[in-house]
């Protein structure tokens, strides 16, 4: 929990959030990539380490749109044509449904932040069709909206609300570990998919985490 | 003016090269490859981009509308995501097949090469998996 | 030892591209392409050829067995024929799957992985048509 | 009906058949694509030219095998490896069956002819799974076979037998016109196949007459 934090975020966040988890999935490419090798194809790690650098190159390059939801809008698009896996439509989708849930909105609350948290794990589900304990990003995403929910619900500031949110995926991500995959490719293993990390889950906590310590950075 | 396809593969070969066996039965239909991704370098890469679906279902359309054929599980993620930036007009007239890729791709070219319509192409392509 | 997979297809571009899009979840499985055929100066074609799929079977089998995919009917015509051709004792490990090819492959790539035989390689692939 | 020939048909004859086949595949070829570019993918003719190339091509490489059954099976898995198309393990299969019927014979009597022929239909049969009226080759070998025995059983010479499977495969592949393809390529086009000859039933035809004019260039 982040003490004395700020009680909304702006377009600020939203870039810091994008920048810090472009720096994370690069720092834990190769155990994204050596958790993807045991039930996938061993790219999940080159997959997001390539579509969070294209986001950040888009930030770089001049000036970025205006509002959260733009730069939102502006990053799912950027992943959904440079990630190449299934991470690229599930995580475009989560963040084109952000950015949705916050039209115009120029300013963050707790509420909000829990609503576009709410919208992008809608809108995995909708693309990827996994429900829980498939043993995919869901796991990660369903409790994660749970909790920050339930932290904005009892007055949370949004740091806190944010940090719910990532200790939940979080635990979530190590909870796939005994679960048959039963969606994406870890699905064509069958039984053998069991005793292994989601890389999915394992990336969506460290987004959710990069969103906590973004919103920190910005007080 | 004929039906469209568009051959979404993780693998510009196995898309390339599903347009060639296609073509040969079906020399008045559009047939375009939307197969894997480059990374910055232009290095070709496994996987599927939804920039190469869009480009392509364009192509593909010459009015008669396009069916989408797909390979594993995130190619169709891709595909259904194409389907929701096509614009509204477009959108009426493009279908995704739930077929077996070469197999549904062949029997889908036939029948677009006769004049059929989305629909009855589509048909054609996802009783492929059926006739194998 | 695992069972290794031969990908018969008209086109080389398919079956090179299926070979690389299942070595992604199944690097220790033998996977041979065995596409297209070529004219006497080397020329690529689309069709098939009994000498690649004998060739191939007996690169892909490492003693562990071999199955067979295919694309259309002529291609599976080039493939019993080849398993007339093979000498008695591969015989019996080598298998012709009725599966969907892109599909059929990476499931029975991933099954090969795991140190399956054959049979369950094969039943892998040709599960693979309903799974789609 | 070749009047005069000769009682028994030898090596030689087995070596004419597969040359004027080369020379007849290639007169016709465009006709033969032509024919396939209605119902299929516009190749036979050019499949069967550089099969039947590739074949007359072993035959000039060096001293062909003695036995007619040797050289059938030399041609046979020339065709396998050369023709690409559906005809290459068709005609091929057809031609091992045939060498197969021989065995070490190196005089070809009348009834020898209608055995080979017998067992090359078989073998198209056993390869393709097609049945009469499926508009396919077997629908021009079918009836030269019956023909073929019906001669020899009837004392004709080796010419008149191959004369009569000549024509009865001609007239069997101009039946084909009306009727809706099952088997191959043609099937696809379901009932659009029908008003078109087939093409594998047309080459057929073209490779059954060279045999009939090997045999008369050879008394
Ligand atoms: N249908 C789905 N629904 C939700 N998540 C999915 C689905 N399919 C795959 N995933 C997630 O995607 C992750 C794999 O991503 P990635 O390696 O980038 O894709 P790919 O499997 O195409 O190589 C999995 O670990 C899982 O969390
Ligand atoms: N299953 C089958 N049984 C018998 N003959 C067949 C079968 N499939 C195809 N044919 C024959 O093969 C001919 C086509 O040969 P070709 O053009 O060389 O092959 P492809 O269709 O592979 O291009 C058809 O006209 C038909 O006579
Ligand atoms: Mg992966
Ligand atoms: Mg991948
Ligand atoms: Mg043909
Ligand atoms: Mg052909």
């Amino acid at each position: 929990m982040v003490e004395g934090s700020t009680s909304t975020l702006t377009t600020d966040w939203v870039v810091a959030w994008l920048r810090e988890s472009a720096r994370v999935v690069s720092e834990q490419r190769q155990y994204l990539i050596d958790l993807d090798r045991a039930i996938g194809d061993a790219d999940h790690g080159e997959n997001l380490d390539r579509g969070f650098t294209a986001v950040v190159k888009k930030l770089d390059d001049g000036d970025h749109p205006a509002t959260p939801g733009a730069v939102l809008k502006l990053a799912a698009m950027t992943l959904m044509s440079s990630v190449g896996g299934a991470a690229g439509p599930l995580y475009g989708t989560a963040l084109l449904r952000a950015a949705t849930s916050l039209g115009d909105t120029e300013l963050i609350g707790p509420n909000e932040v829990a609503g576009l948290l709410t919208a992008a794990r809608d809108g995995i589900v909708a693309r990827g069709k996994a429900e829980s304990g498939d043993k995919t990003m869901v796991d990660a995403w369903t409790p994660a909206v749970e909790a920050a929910g339930t932290a904005a619900m009892a007055g949370a500031s949004v740091a806190e609300v944010l940090a719910a949110a990532a200790n939940a995926a979080n635990a979530g991500a190590a909870a796939t570990e005994p679960l048959i995959a039963r969606k994406g490719r870890a699905s064509y293993l069958g039984e053998r998919s069991a005793g292994h990390l989601d890389p999915g889950a394992v990336s969506s906590g460290l987004i959710l985490q990069a969103a906590v310590d973004a919103a920190g950075a910005q007080e | 003016m004929n039906v469209g396809l568009v051959i979404v593969s993780h693998s510009s070969k196995i898309a390339e090269g599903v347009c060639d066996l296609a073509r040969e039965m079906a020399a008045d239909v559009p047939l375009v490859a939307a197969g894997g991704l480059e990374d910055d370098s232009g290095v070709p890469l496994i996987g599927t981009s939804l920039e190469k679906v869009l480009e392509a279902t364009s192509t593909a359309d010459q009015g008669a509308g396009v069916v989408l054929l797909t390979d594993l599980g995130s190619a169709v993620m891709t595909a259904e995501m194409a389907l929701e930036f096509i614009d509204s007009d477009q959108r009426s007239r493009v279908r995704l097949a739930r077929a077996a890729l070469v197999e549904g791709a062949v029997a889908a070219a036939v029948e677009a090469q006769s004049g059929a319509d989305v629909d009855a192409v589509t048909r054609a392509a996802e009783a492929a998996i059926v006739a194998l």
